[in-house]
């Protein structure tokens, strides 16, 4: 007789936006995996036509409450290639600063907030918070350093007011820059604690196959710039994204899948940082690295959680070294004439890879724009791991499958407001 | 003792901007999550508990048949349903597809469009249920939000003004960039709340935070147009994340 | 402008929507208080409101109000139980002139507004016998609405006391209609009447002209006016009208003052 | 001669507080030294419009006044009246007290008149605001008369200025011909000593007359004149007069023109709440433009921009003389300047006043 289970997750929690998941099991075999964005579209793409340049920023935002900074950056970075801007050093300083407070709030989000709980069974932080406060208060700070961060040079936590085209539209002075050398210092040594605390975690052996794909830039990690490397041996400038990978539009979901040209699904995020820059990493970070078991590359999407360690560590770190080195601009912006062409610009949100594409005339109206999140260049590995621990656990309940394939995604952080342009976990046995 | 009040959060077309003000309040939190039960709130616990709600929070704006339902459903278990976030009380920058066709909206970003079943409208929660209170903003000040969840557990009004963006900004003591810089400010018809933060970052305001109670855009479109605003530019800056507050439409579309 | 405890030491609810408190200083002795002025109620972490003092006048002693509960903080003050502590200031405002009066007395009264009158009824059944005619007319909304009725019916046997409401239902056997039309039953010589007034603005406005014309002098009716309130002293500037500040100058005016300031929409 | 009285004023143990240059305008902040000062600096302003311009010359105090007044500091837009912990019995009650002593250098003469309009508002009555009061005592003021007005500026009509006429420490005429120097003058026993403290000589007839002649030249040239004729009286018959419709199109119910007042005085409490019991009574400034202002059960008693609007004028010009004694003007022009579309309080009155004076003409005929 045919045995089909299916095991489904109508409204995945603890991750950012609305998406289901259905595993469909037949004589014990997968037969099936899905991962369903229902988050309703927004049209994004088709918003910006007709829209002025000078606005990317301020509408890519608003895709995105968890990276507006992201969204910010590959939108500035698109346009002023374009436009060819010279964008100055210390206004370079301060979208890495900018940047760096976006990585330590959402790191620390997905730590402490979304991904812990799962490793040491709760339902959430708050529910993690009655056994230990301690914890959770540790995640709260580094949280709240990174938003201090972004609120004082991007206006606010979310969706900062204070990112242009150009460069920005006040420039922090040294003195409130330096207030937050002492917060940040604590925050690094909290995340120091965080790597420690999270290497004690168990988890289980895993590995994904797939080609990895992140930001490479000579000299240091990659976050707000650099070129496009993969562990296949790509590199490539943003502007021949379109090139190498493509987006499809699958039924069943409002998002959008990437894969390579060739078909080949691909991840991006910090496993893939981490492997292919692990050696720009600062002392401080590798140090850590080593010290929670890690080796120069880590391809355990339940590891993630140590790699987010990692890169919290340096976002501090290098947080606490750009201040140091930061020298007031002559002006915050450059002006920025608009170009008609088109331009491309990628950087790496906490997610991953995030690729802009935009198209405008010589009066910088947007003619049409795209928009590549990294959930969506994620989905398809996502889907992949997610068959394959399936089939490796066939023989668990339903309730222990359904909690490890919510865990599988929840590895990746998918950020599913990114992707609708995600998902119920539906597992059913045949 | 009596249990404790139940808190829900929910999700609608948005950003997730809004509902993570809630987790962005890091001195609070743990307070909150103390005083009420958090029965639903996906961003950040997998616990669910039945309702009914005493306080809802509904973040993003209806753009689908299902959704129009599921926002019924959730009024019907809420005692009080607060609205937070610009998508939520004006539709927000997603409802620019009210004035666009939405077929072609769908093929410009999908590449099968025919897959996208959604509503030509992005329309506010009020639109379909009523709303105790708008708490607006693109996104929401967190220490607002602090403000309503307290208040609405003490059975008492907001301290929550809907006076203009510049009575913060004279509060602030900053100066005028309108008058002392020329720089076009839509401050004067915007609704207070952010604490006048673009002026004080030497930019005009966008209007991020939708009309003010009052506000004469009639009386300040001239002035943005003597600024060097275009007649494009105007109606820009008030189709954006609001577009759809009726003071905002009407003076993007010039009437 | 820091309020001072007081503990609640009776709650009795009077209708629907209104209870009368009276409170007790949680130390030291209670204020004394003239016929019309109002207390500065705070209700902890809800807010602050003017209120009336309903209680009998000029006696230190427990401070009676009578509450409306209209919103938050009528509605906290409402709920607040006996030993609950309340913040008050005051009291604040001038006088109904009750004892300057001689003659006739007509207190009318529309809705909550007996709360503020009551201290008028009071101090003219004290001086019941050195005052000519005294006659109380008293609307409100529905039956279920009307404030006071066993102490109405006490104070029918010294002086006039004619109820109406606005709509009826079963059961009803009084007057139905607004307060102006009942102003004619009212037995005092209009010459020497001396009329004390509260309710809502336009209710007043409309019994002050009825009254005129019946020829009781402007200097002799007073009202009892009503703004928003933040401070109750005269520093805050929300309770303007026109020349004068309700809370300082007021919130008792005779017509005479008030007249032009009435006509003025959205004064 | 200024450091020196910076010092002498810290060394008293008062904040010494300033005109400076920040984000295009000059605006009154904590005083460091007299670099800080708006050293060969002007602005130029009109109805909302201001710009700050180099002078040709090295003034400190060639400017008229800037978007920030004293008030500021004497009535800030945000204080804590009290705080209390609620614990089930009588909640504890602790009241803030501004003990801070406060010296404002820089302050005109309009604004003197302020000054004094707000002290009869806050400490005249039978009720004195105590933030206020501890706020405005021990308070050191030095005047500077004013030699370069304001586009806007009309204290002449308003008899408040140029020149400072008392309620000041110490007051001082900046005199630029030949060696920069200033004429001080005590206006008060605390400021006589400081005087006796500063480097100094006598003052000779000719740096008299200098001095005098450079307020008369101010005074002069007034950017706006305003008939103060009997304004109570003006107002109050023309409550209904179709002007107000016509401003009521142009304004935009900002509340740009009461925050910069230096004398409206409006404020409203809001109380807050955390979750461990902890209350709070705030008092931030408040505007007649907004709705909740004169908010009673069940609506606004004012709607309309129109009543707003004739609120605001009718009170400033009007029925302040009724509540307080005195005009709630002094003319310092800010309202003009700082509204973000230029109402112009001088026009409004003489719209007012012309249409007035055709009907009385006319009556006359
Ligand atoms: C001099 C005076 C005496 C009064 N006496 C009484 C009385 O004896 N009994 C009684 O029930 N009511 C009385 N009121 C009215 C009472 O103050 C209001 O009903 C109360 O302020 C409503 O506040 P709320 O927060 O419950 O309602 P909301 O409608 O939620 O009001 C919000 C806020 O607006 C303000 N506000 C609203 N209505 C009024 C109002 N009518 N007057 C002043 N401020 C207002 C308050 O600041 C209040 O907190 C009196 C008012 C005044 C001015
Ligand atoms: S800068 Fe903008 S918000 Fe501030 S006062 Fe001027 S117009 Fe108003
Ligand atoms: S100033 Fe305006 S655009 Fe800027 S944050 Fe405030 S409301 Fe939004
Ligand atoms: S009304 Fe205008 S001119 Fe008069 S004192 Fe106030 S701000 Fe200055």
């Amino acid at each position: 007789m045919a045995e089909r289970r299916t095991i489904r997750t109508d409204y995945l929690a603890r991750v950012e936006g609305e998406g289901s998941m259905t595993v469909v099991l037949e004589n014990g075999r997968v037969d099936h995996v899905e991962l369903r964005i229902f988050e309703p579209p927004r049209f994004f793409e088709a918003l910006l036509r007709g829209r002025s340049f000078t606005e990317a920023p301020d509408i890519t935002a608003r895709i995105c409450g968890i990276c507006p900074v992201a969204y910010q950056t590959s939108a500035v970075n698109a346009l002023e290639s374009l436009c060819g801007a010279e964008i100055p050093e210390p206004v370079r300083i301060l979208r890495r600063l900018l940047y760096c407070g976006e990585w330590i709030e959402s790191h620390a989000l997905h730590v402490y907030m979304l991904h812990a709980p799962d490793f040491l069974g709760y339902a959430g932080a708050v529910e993690l918070a009655q056994d230990a406060p301690d914890i959770v208060a540790r995640g709260l700070a580094l949280k709240k350093t990174g938003n201090e961060l972004m609120a004082l040079v991007g206006g606010r936590e979310i969706h900062p007011i204070n990112v242009r085209v150009g460069g920005f539209y006040r420039a922090p002075t040294t003195r409130e820059l330096r207030a937050h050398v002492e917060p940040l210092e604590r925050a690094r040594e909290a995340a120091l604690e965080t790597v420690r605390w999270a290497a004690g975690f168990e988890f289980p052996e895993r590995e994904v196959e797939c080609d990895l794909v992140a930001l490479s830039q000579p000299g240091e990690y990659a976050i707000e710039r650099g070129r496009i490397r993969s562990s296949a041996g790509l590199d490539i400038a943003p502007a021949e994204y379109d090139e190498h990978f493509r987006e499809e539009h699958v039924e069943r979901s409002t998002a959008l899948h990437s894969r390579t040209s060739d078909g080949g699904v691909y991840l991006c995020g910090p496993l893939a940082r981490y492997t292919l820059n692990h050696d720009a990493l600062s002392p401080l970070a590798l140090e850590a690295a080593r010290e929670a078991g890690l080796g120069p590359t880590c391809r355990d999407p339940f590891r993630s959680i140590l790699v987010r360690g990692v890169e919290l560590v340096y976002a501090c770190d290098e947080a606490l070294r750009l201040i140091d080195i930061y020298e007031e601009p002559d002006a915050p912006a450059v002006e920025v004439t608009p170009v008609a062409g088109t331009g491309y610009g990628a950087s790496e949100a906490p997610r991953g890879l995030l690729y802009h594409r935009y198209r405008i005339d010589g009066e910088g109206t947007i003619l049409d724009a795209k928009i590549v999140p990294p959930t969506s260049q994620n989905q398809d590995a996502i889907e992949a791991d997610l068959r394959d621990v399936v089939s490796r656990h066939t023989h668990l309940e339903d309730d222990g499958l359904r909690h490890l394939c919510e865990q599988t995604i929840r590895n990746y952080d998918p950020c599913i407001s990114c992707a609708t342009h995600f998902l119920t976990l539906e597992v059913e046995r045949r | 003792m009596s249990p404790k009040p139940k808190l829900a959060v929910w999700k609608f077309a948005s950003c997730d901007g809004c509902q993570l003000s809630l987790l962005d309040l890091e001195d609070d939190l743990l307070a909150i999550a103390g005083a009420v039960e958090v029965a639903e709130f996906r961003e950040a616990t997998s616990g669910v508990v039945e309702g009914p709600y005493d306080l809802s929070l509904v973040e993003g704006s209806i753009t689908t048949e299902h959704d129009a339902e599921r926002i019924r459903q959730v009024r019907a278990a809420s005692k009080v349903l607060v609205t937070i976030g610009a998508c939520a009380t004006a539709g927000g920058v997603q409802a620019l597809r009210n004035f666009a066709d939405v077929d072609e909206f769908v093929s410009a970003v999908y590449a099968s469009p025919e897959y996208i079943s959604t509503l030509g409208t992005s329309t506010p929660i009020a639109a379909h249920v009523p709303v105790d209170f708008e708490l607006h903003g693109c996104p929401i000040n967190k220490h607002q939000l602090r403000e309503v969840v307290v208040s609405f557990l003490h059975g008492r009004r907001p301290a929550i003004a809907s006076t203009s963006v510049c009575t913060e900004c004279k509060r602030r003591g900053l100066v005028c960039i309108t008058v002392a810089h020329g720089t076009p400010c839509l401050g004067p018809v915007t609704h207070a709340g952010c604490g006048a933060l673009c002026p004080a970052y030497n930019r005009g305001c966008f209007g991020c935070f939708g009309p003010m109670e009052t506000p004469n855009t009639a009386a300040l479109v001239p002035l943005l147009r003597s600024q060097g605003l275009t007649e494009r530019g105007v109606e820009r800056v008030f189709a954006t994340f609001n577009a759809a507050a009726e003071p905002f439409r009407e003076a993007a579309t010039g009437g | 402008m820091v309020p001072r405890p007081f503990r609640v030491a009776t709650r009795a609810q009077d209708t629907a929507d209104t209870w009368t408190l009276t409170l007790e200083p949680a130390a030291g002795d209670g204020p004394s208080i003239a016929p019309g002025q109002f207390m500065m109620v705070t209700a902890f972490g809800i807010g602050e409101v003017p209120i009336s003092v309903s209680g009998p006048p000029a006696r230190p002693g427990p401070v009676v109000l009578t509450v409306r509960a209209v919103g938050a903080v009528s509605r906290a003050i409402c709920a607040a139980e006996p030993g609950h502590v309340l913040g008050l200031r005051g009291p604040f405002g001038n006088a109904w002139p009750v004892d300057a009066a001689s003659g006739d007395i007509l207190v009318v009264a529309g809705g909550i507004g007996l709360a503020p009158l009551r201290p008028v009824v009071l101090r003219a059944l004290e001086r019941r016998t050195e005052l000519g005619a005294v006659s109380l007319v008293y609307g409100a909304r529905t039956p279920a609405d009307l404030l006071y009725g066993d102490e109405r019916e006490e104070w029918a046997r010294s002086i006039e006391v004619a109820v109406t409401v606005d709509s009826a239902g079963a059961g009803w056997t009084g007057h139905v209609g607004v307060v102006t039309k009942l102003l004619g039953s009212a037995h005092v010589r209009h010459a020497e009447t001396s009329a004390f007034v509260c309710g809502p603005e336009i209710m007043m406005r409309f019994t002050a002209e009825a009254l005129v014309e019946d020829g009781v002098a402007p200097e002799r009716i007073f009202l009892s006016m009503e703004r928003h309130m933040d401070c109750g002293v005269g520093l805050c500037g929300h309770c303007q009208l026109g020349p004068t500040l309700i809370c300082r100058d007021g919130p008792v005016y005779s017509y005479a003052e008030l007249a032009g300031l009435m006509e003025v929409r959205e004064l | 001669m200024l450091d020196q009285l910076l010092d002498e004023l810290r060394s008293d143990g008062y904040r010494v507080l300033g005109p400076t240059v920040r984000d295009g305008a000059i605006v009154y902040d904590d005083l460091g030294a007299a670099s800080e000062l708006p050293i060969g600096w002007t602005d130029t302003q009109d109805g909302g419009t201001y710009r700050l311009e180099r002078r040709a010359d090295e003034a400190r105090f060639g400017y008229a006044v800037g978007p920030h007044s004293w008030k500021r500091f004497l009535f800030p837009s945000r204080v804590r009246l009290w705080r209390a912990k609620l614990n089930g019995g009588a909640p504890e009650i602790e009241q803030d007290a501004p003990d801070e002593r406060l010296a404002f250098v820089g302050v005109r003469a309009c604004e003197l008149h302020a000054i004094e309009i707000q002290d009869r508002v806050f400490l005249g009555g039978v009720h004195v605001d105590d933030d206020y009061a501890a706020r405005r005592e021990d308070t050191f003021i030095v005047a500077v008369n004013c030699f370069e007005p304001g586009g806007t500026c009309f204290c002449v009509s308003m008899d408040t200025g140029p020149r400072a006429a008392g309620g000041y420490d110490l007051a001082l005429t900046e005199i630029l011909d030949g060696e920069h120097r200033f004429l001080a003058e005590a206006g008060s026993a605390t400021g006589a000593a400081v005087l006796e403290r500063l480097p100094r000589r006598a003052a000779t007839d000719a740096d008299v007359a200098l001095a005098d002649a450079s307020i008369e030249r101010a005074e002069a040239r007034m950017g706006r004149t305003m008939d103060a004729f009997d304004l109570r009286g003006l107002l109050a018959g023309n409550l209904e007069h179709p002007r107000w419709d016509d401003v009521a199109k142009r304004c935009l119910s900002c509340g740009n023109c009461t925050a910069v007042c230096p004398t409206c005085f409006c404020s409203a409490v809001e109380d807050e709440l955390d979750l461990g019991g902890g209350v709070e009574r705030w008092r931030v400034w408040d505007t007649c433009f907004s709705l909740d202002y004169a908010y009673i059960h069940g609506g606004s008693v004012r709607p309309s921009a129109r009543s707003r609007y004739r609120q605001w004028m009718t009170h400033k010009l009007g029925t302040w003389h009724d509540q307080f004694g005195s005009s709630g003007c002094v003319g310092c022009g800010r309202c003009i300047t700082w509204c973000p579309v230029g109402i112009d309080i001088t026009e409004e009155v003489a719209a007012i006043r012309a249409t007035e004076e055709v009907e009385n003409d006319a009556a006359l005929a």
